[in-house]
């Protein structure tokens, strides 16, 4: 015992304690947060500007609003998604759930016609709370990867929509179903801007204001940040993330209720495929895959960019064969894009721990 | 968390009412007991230090402690009334804050969020108030003494300031009782001192402070009573004024421990390892030694000087900028770990849980990684191969687990190490780098590895050797080579070798030698 | 002597087509005056299950082989892609289904899967979209595809007064009922009405959304545009009630290939003048009497033979195994309220 | 699953029961014995009940069905072990389908075509590899872009058209079985590459591999394992072998297309999950995935052969794979609870 029957003597003290810088870290991570989506952005004036070049007409009015209107319900479901995202999980069964909640407001105001429009999004958003609860649950309380889980549900969903549908009277719900004044909304226009853009941007700034103003919020970045950790942390990540898929699940049954106000023909294959597209408009827009990093802003801004090179495409003259390449290519260049930049943003941070060299 | 200064103490009150006690608690896992009628029991003003080997069961009872996890059988009391903890955050409303063994950050998160997650100051509008989490968090890192951005993520903090991270949230609760699993395991001297220095701040206070470390001379100076863990058992509770090392060490090991350092005399042979202006921009620069077989030579420093990097680079896991490595004389392809194993190094890294370890593989599979291309005929592997492999190691590096098909993270920290020991040592190498090789062991295992390296060395390996422990390197040691913010400050041998040289120099004020060459 | 020339040629044709016995059916004569066996199996494979247009034609399939005392088995994938088809045609042999009645995802996916339900004695109708001649026995056509291109192209150029740019939105790029009209309308147009210009076919994918989004960018891309024609029904309902919430209705003629239903409230509020479509109720009907007609031998599926088909009366047999349903009915303000599918 | 349920066994007793116990439950709560248990079942019961179902040519059509599924699930499991997913294998069946209709029409032999169309899968798997190995992207991100991106492709390459005049003589072949078993000619060579796949999983050094990468990336770079280059592979090798499905989907139906096999990705990967893969990476093998394939296929052929609506279809093969995920996880919780009851207090 000779060494350590010795107290070993304490540790020599030393001047200083390692440098750190302060508050430039603050604007470079404020800066970089910006910048991702500022980079977004500019993808997106870069293809309008392109396509103004090639076709002024782009910029009317009539096509302003259509591109608005068409990104409305992609965005709505890009937010919902972004809150499950961040969580480290993901839903994939959102398509399955929109078209759910579409037939079910459309059989709600074809046997009702005279339901407030308010009742019916209300009506839209539980059937789709619904869905996401199951989801959530199964995901918290079963502890299972959520990308199988929402996969079984992706199929379970939208075989309960098509059951519905055939086993009903009406196998699709047209135009001349609904009232008039349900379908007024899919034209309705505010100031000249389409409502359901309003309703889309209404939810993408309170879900964002929510993940960044909230404690309940910042918990969904630190589950997805790391599980374990929050678990530690003493913060309910079961519940949380129950909710999580609870509110991306409403947000999809809105988005099912958007879908009825402005197609008018509802049956059960609306949304179908969808799923993969929300997740791409989220991840070009800057959400992590992996979770605890992105804001629902980036999101809807790459709902916007994969809308307007829908939009824009056949207008740049382009084959219409060529639209789903442009859009992989694009979601490519985004995640490099971002990759690109966070490692620069590690590289600096790292640069700074270590000075004289 | 506006923290009231602490009261001046009035002397050391040694006899404060009991806040918070363990009685009779087990606690299994499996097969495995970690805890068999353990207790425990904390006063007010006290901080108390609960010591044992590894895989005693001290994390365990911290996290039962903690809320992680409910006990099978036993009491748990809280200013004498029997609770229970269902989770984290139970624990934490009765005024328990805990460090934990590992770091549980969150790497996207900045770090004021960090600390105080869940817990962020409002405004009227229940939003979150930024400005003043802000300066919530320097004030508390003004009182701990670190220099950090609050506002930047904690992804890429060094381990050690990952600790202060750490150690700043657990005194932001203002807790009544302050578990502290092993704080100081990656921190450096000055790190030690001020974290000391807010402990018995927070025990005259009032606070209650349970300090678990494998260094007793940390142990001796904080603590004013020792509670010995063996076994998942209680052993002993005493005041730290009765009892003196060799005490304590035998109650934890049940058995007379070896020499710590049995350091072997070689004659040095031939250079195996040459490493000449590596540079790593940003992280080292213009590093260059020798190994020479059958020497032990100690890489000294600070936290955060840049060791690690350095043998991580001459691994080939990390990629170097410039510079080059040889071993026997023949360049080392660079950024390939498998071309370092192929001319015989072998790395011991730094953190066993992630770098270490595949934690859900079983033991065998683990201890046969390294060497499953030898294993294998004509490309196939044979189950009861891998399996005598593995017992056969097991048994020379006395790994205790259950059975060697469980995963390794069933394991206690130290006989993880030994796992990862006989992981490399398996594949015979030539030069043989341990990082932190007893960081977080308990003394008779650190004796145990110290005699393993001796012995190696002995037999004509090439021993490089990170540590930040003084002792260690003094101890085992033939040359101690001093970093200092990334560049190789010193070339000390054996015989000059003492506490003084080795922390002037690590420190930057020691004379810039010329390093070998 | 005749029987056994046509036996003799169908083994030429198909030369390279070892083991396949799908041409032995041919050898058995046709008896004009054969009664219809009670309890016939008949199956109803659309290109995809809860599809409006399949399911009223399924319901016209229903009517008839009630009429002729057979039982109808509805199935199918609900997506539309000739793999399930295929797995459900291999259902239906395996079944042993006497009479399916199909509309093809694919003109040659599900040929080998239909000549080995063949080959187990089931008489194969395709209906609405046609596969390989060679692979089923009898083709109902919805109307010729001459009279289908014809049709939408007259109404067109009546709207537009015969002059002026047009625009395609089709649905799949693969369909192949859309194709051959397409070819044949820029045919067409471009004999009888020179001044008419077909600038571009766009692809609806049969999506209501994308079709919705592809007629925005017509729009957008051709500012002179006259008039848009959708050869399908999907596209023609997205196509109007885009126009009809925006500032092009009554300015752009749309018509089209479209379901009364569908398209009643586009014709009331002015956004569509005329479109056309042939009965779907009546596509079913006359494919299951041609199927009982095969099963029972009144037809082999040779060119003149004729049949019976219930209500709608006698129908001859037409070149490669071809029945034509009829011309196709132009819906407009005046008749629309008559019709309810 | 009854072990453990005696309380009151003597504490002698108790640890010689102890660790068989344990064990066999550890087989019936892995994937693997789980998945082949239930398909054995089934396919016993189906058999059974429902009619039509086991016969020979019944046989051949199930088959056919789930050769293309189980072809791409094999380097795709391997890919899945590993942590990361290939999204993108159904795009490259039909981007390749598409080119191989392309260069048919244009007038090359098939014996030309079908190593160009191979060593195009290889490309577009070096892509995936590329992007998520040496740039370091995650692979979900990267494979859903090049699932757009590889579809597009196809459409750009072959537009609205098909081609349908590949030789009777191949088309033929892809259809043929063997003898009057019923079986098809294709199962043969598929056999030997799941043999050859299972053996590289489960018995060789680059398995074990694998699964350690699957499970800290860390530690297995620090093994001295090429993470990178392993990762970098495996996509080239899914790319290739997915190339070689749309070979065979074109040749089986006939018809060269660009929409060929649109979804197929996800039935691929729910046989996969239900086979008891984990999606995070790390564990599973490759028994259970030919199990969850089989047990995919012939559920969804015998509840055709019952006239069960495609509707229902969905939403069975929807749950089986929520429980598929579920059940291990329902199993372990009550393990856990189990034991502590079980053992004695003290040895
Ligand atoms: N989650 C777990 N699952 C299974 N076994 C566990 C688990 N956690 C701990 N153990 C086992 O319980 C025993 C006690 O472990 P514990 O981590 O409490 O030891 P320790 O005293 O903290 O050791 P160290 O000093 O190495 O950190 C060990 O045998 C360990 O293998
Ligand atoms: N993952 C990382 N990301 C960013 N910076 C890092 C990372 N790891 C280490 N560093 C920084 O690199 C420098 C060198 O660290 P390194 O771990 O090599 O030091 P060390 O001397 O080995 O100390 P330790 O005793 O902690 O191992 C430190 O400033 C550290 O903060
Ligand atoms: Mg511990
Ligand atoms: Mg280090």
């Amino acid at each position: 015992m000779s060494a350590a029957g010795t107290k070993a003597p304490s540790p020599a003290p030393v001047d200083q304690a390692p440098e750190h810088t302060g508050s430039r870290g603050a604007t470079l991570v404020q800066r970089l947060v910006v910048v991702r989506e500022l980079g977004i952005f500019a993808a997106l004036l870069l293809l309008v500007l392109v396509t103004v070049i090639a076709n002024p007409r782009f910029l009317s009015g009539q096509n302003m609003r259509d591109l608005l209107l068409s990104a409305s319900i992609l965005t709505v479901l890009a937010a919902g998604q972004t809150i499950v995202i961040v969580t480290r999980n993901v839903d994939l069964s959102v398509g399955s759930v929109l078209g759910l909640s579409a037939y079910a407001s459309g059989t709600l105001l074809a046997n009702a016609p005279g339901t407030p429009v308010i009742v019916v999004i209300l009506a839209g958003m539980v059937v789709g709370a619904l869905c996401g609860v199951l989801n959530g649950a199964i995901v918290a309380i079963a502890k299972v990867p959520s990308l199988v889980v929402t996969l079984g549900t992706l199929y379970a969903f939208r075989g309960l929509d098509s059951l519905w549908a055939s086993s009903s009277d009406r196998l699709q719900i047209n135009a001349a179903d609904l009232p008039a004044s349900f379908k007024s909304l899919g034209g309705a226009r505010l100031l000249g801007i389409p409502v359901l853009f309003l309703i889309a941007a209404a939810v993408v700034l309170l879900v964002g204001f929510y993940l960044r103003n909230y404690r309940s919020g910042r918990e969904l970045y630190g589950i997805g940040s790391d599980p374990a950790a929050a678990r530690l942390s003493g913060i309910p990540v079961g519940r949380r993330v129950l909710v999580a898929f609870a509110v991306n699940g409403a947000l999809a049954g809105l988005a099912g209720v958007l879908y009825a106000a402005r197609f008018q023909t509802l049956d059960a294959t609306a949304g179908t495929g969808l799923e993969l597209n929300v997740v791409a408009a989220a991840v070009v827009g800057g959400v992590a895959i992996f979770g605890g990093s992105g804001s629902v802003y980036g999101a809807a801004l790459g709902a916007l960019l994969l809308t307007t090179i829908g939009t824009s495409l056949p207008q740049l003259g382009l084959n219409p064969f060529w639209r789903d390449a442009a859009v992989g290519a694009l979601i490519l260049a985004a995640i490099v894009l971002d990759r690109t930049l966070s490692l620069r943003l590690a590289r600096r941070l790292r640069g700074r721990n270590l000075r004289g060299s | 968390m506006d923290h009231a200064p602490a009261p001046p103490a009035p002397g050391r009150p040694t006899t404060g009412s009991v806040v918070l006690a363990l009685d009779d608690v087990s606690k299994n896992f499996g097969a495995v007991a970690a805890l068999r009628g353990a207790r425990l029991e904390l006063r007010t003003g006290e901080a108390h230090a609960l010591v044992g080997e590894n895989g005693a069961g001290k994390s365990t009872l911290v996290k039962i402690l903690a809320g992680v996890h409910g006990p099978d059988s036993g009491r748990l009391l809280l200013d004498g009334r029997e609770v229970t903890l269902d989770n984290p955050a139970a624990a934490r409303a009765a005024g328990i804050a805990v460090i934990y063994q590992e770091p549980t950050l969150f790497p996207d998160l900045s770090v004021a969020e960090n600390i105080f997650m869940g817990r962020q100051p409002l405004t009227g509008g229940r939003r979150i108030d930024r400005k003043e989490l802000a300066s919530r968090c320097r004030a508390l890192f003004d009182r701990l003494g670190v220099r950090l951005d609050p506002d930047r993520p904690a992804r890429g903090l060094s381990i050690a300031d990952q600790q202060m991270v750490e150690i700043a949230k657990a005194l932001s609760f203002d807790a009544r009782v302050l578990v502290m699993d092993e704080p100081t395991a990656a921190l450096s001297g000055v790190e030690v001192e001020r974290l000391f220095t807010v402990a018995r701040s927070l025990r005259a206070g009032g606070a209650a402070v349970l300090f678990i470390s494998h260094r007793f001379d940390e142990v001796f100076a904080l603590c004013d009573r020792i509670t010995v863990m063996r076994d998942g058992q209680w052993v002993s509770t005493d005041p730290t004024a009765d009892l003196t090392v060799d005490q304590v060490v035998r109650r934890m090991v049940g058995r007379e421990v070896a020499s710590l350092f049995p350091k072997i005399d070689v004659e040095p042979g031939e250079v195996v390892l040459e490493v000449r202006g590596l540079t790593r921009l940003g992280v080292f620069a213009d590093v260059s030694f020798d190994v020479r077989a059958g020497e032990i030579v100690a890489l000294a420093g600070l936290v955060g000087a840049g060791r690690s990097e350095v043998v991580r680079a001459v691994f080939g896991v990390d990629a170097y900028d410039s510079g080059s490595v040889r071993v026997s004389g023949a360049d080392l392809r660079k950024g390939s770990p498998a071309a370092a194993m192929a001319a015989g190094i072998a790395l011991v890294p730094e953190d066993r849980r992630q770098q270490g370890l595949v934690m859900e593989l079983s033991v065998e599979r683990n201890a046969t990684l390294t060497r499953r291309w030898k294993l294998a005929r004509f490309g196939l592997l044979s189950a009861r191969g891998e399996r005598a492999t593995a017992e056969e190691w097991a048994a020379r590096m006395h790994v205790k687990a259950g059975k060697l098909s469980d995963p390794v993270s069933t394991l206690s920290g130290g006989n993880q190490q030994k796992v990862v020991l006989a992981k490399w040592l398996s594949t015979d190498p030539r030069v043989l780098i341990v990082d932190e090789p007893t960081r977080g062991i308990d003394v008779g295992t650190k004796a145990e590895v110290h005699r393993l390296l001796s012995q190696l060395a002995s037999d004509g390996m090439a021993v490089v050797m990170v540590s930040s422990e003084l002792p260690e390197v003094l101890g085992m040691a033939d040359r101690v080579l001093v970093m200092h913010e990334g560049r190789l400050v010193d070339d000390i041998p054996r015989s000059r070798a003492d506490e003084s040289a080795v922390m002037l120099a690590a420190t930057g004020q020691g004379g810039t030698t010329a390093v070998a060459s | 002597a005749m029987v056994l020339t046509t036996a003799a040629c169908g083994g030429t044709t198909r030369g390279e087509d070892e083991g396949s016995d799908a041409g032995a059916e041919a050898t058995a004569s046709a008896d004009p005056d054969a009664e219809i066996p009670a309890d016939l199996a008949f199956a109803f494979l659309p290109k995809q299950l809860n599809n409006p247009y399949f399911d009223i034609a399924a319901e016209g399939a229903e009517s008839a082989v009630a009429e002729v005392e057979g039982e109808l088995n509805v199935t199918g994938p609900s997506e539309a892609s000739a793999s399930s088809q295929v797995s459900y045609i291999n259902t239906l042999t395996q079944q042993g289904a006497e009479v399916i009645l199909t509309s093809a995802n694919d003109p040659n996916a599900i040929c080998s899967a239909l000549d080995q339900a063949r080959s187990g004695g089931a008489k194969v109708v395709t209906f609405d979209s046609d596969t390989d001649p060679e692979c089923r026995d009898l083709f109902i056509s919805q109307a010729t595809s001459e009279g289908i291109a014809q049709a939408q192209i007259d109404i067109m150029a009546e709207q537009i007064g015969g002059s002026g740019q047009v625009a395609i939105l089709s649905a799949t790029a693969n369909a192949t009922n859309q194709n051959a009209w397409i070819a044949l309308m820029e045919e067409y147009a471009a004999e009888e009405y020179p001044d008419m210009e077909i600038v571009a076919t766009v692809y609806g994918d049969d999506e209501d959304e994308k079709s919705f989004q592809e007629t925005q960018g017509l729009l957008q891309t051709y500012p002179d545009l006259k008039g848009i024609i959708s050869p399908t029904t999907v596209g023609i309902a997205a196509a109007a009630r885009y126009l009809s919430g925006s500032e092009y209705k009554g300015q752009v003629a749309l018509t089209g290939l479209g379901t009364p239903n569908q398209m009643r409230e586009f014709v009331k509020d002015g956004t569509v003048t005329a479109f056309a479509l042939w009965n779907p109720e009546e596509l079913g009907y006359l494919a299951a009497y041609a199927g009982a007609a095969l099963a029972a031998g009144q037809i082999t599926g040779e060119e003149g033979e004729t049949f019976e088909a219930g209500e709608l009366g006698e129908y001859t047999i037409e070149a490669d195994g071809t029945v034509v349903l009829g011309e196709p009915t132009t819906f407009d303000a005046d008749n629309i309220d008559d019709f309810d599918f | 699953m009854a072990v453990d349920t005696a309380p009151a066994t003597p504490a002698g007793q108790a640890p010689a029961q102890r660790p068989q116990g344990p064990s066999r439950l550890r087989l019936l709560g892995t994937g693997d014995g789980v998945i082949t248990f239930v398909l054995v079942a089934f396919l016993l019961v189906a058999g059974f009940t429902v009619e039509g179902f086991a016969s020979s040519r019944n046989t051949g059509f199930l088959l056919l069905d789930v050769v293309v599924i189980m072809l791409i699930a094999l380097p795709l499991t391997l890919v899945i072990v590993t942590g990361e997913i290939d999204l993108s294998v159904a795009s490259t069946v039909g981007l390749t389908s598409a080119v191989m209709g392309q260069l048919w029409f244009s007038g090359l032999p098939l014996e030309l075509i079908i190593p160009i169309c191979l060593l195009l899968g290889a490309f577009l798997g070096a892509v995936n590899g590329f992007l998520v190995t040496r740039l370091g992207l995650p692979s979900l991100a990267v494979t859903i872009g090049t699932l757009a991106l590889y579809r597009g492709l196809a459409f750009v390459v072959l537009g609205d058209r098909a081609v349908a005049d590949f030789p009777r003589s191949w088309t033929g072949w892809a259809l043929s079985s063997i003898g009057t078993t019923g079986i098809p000619v294709v199962v043969v060579p598929l056999l030997v590459l799941v043999v050859l796949t299972g053996v590289v999983l489960h018995a060789t050094p680059i398995g074990r591999s694998l699964y350690a990468m699957g499970n800290s990336e860390d530690a297995a770079r620090f093994s001295g394992i090429g993470v990178e280059r392993t990762k970098f592979w495996l996509f080239v090798v899914t790319g290739a072998v997915a190339a070689l499905g749309g070979i065979y989907w074109t040749l089986r139906y006939g018809s060269a297309r660009a929409d060929n096999a649109q979804g197929l990705e996800l039935q691929v990967i729910a046989a996969i999950l239900l086979g008891g893969v984990s999606i995070f990476g790390g564990s599973g093998g490759l028994v259970g995935v030919i199990a969850g394939a089989l047990l995919l296929g012939s559920l969804r052929n015998a509840l055709q052969l019952v006239n069960v609506p495609s509707d229902v279809l969905n939403i069975v093969t929807g749950v089986l794979l929520i429980i598929a995920v579920v059940t291990p996880q329902v199993a372990a919780a009550v393990r856990g609870r189990r034991r502590p009851r079980g053992r004695p207090a003290a040895p």
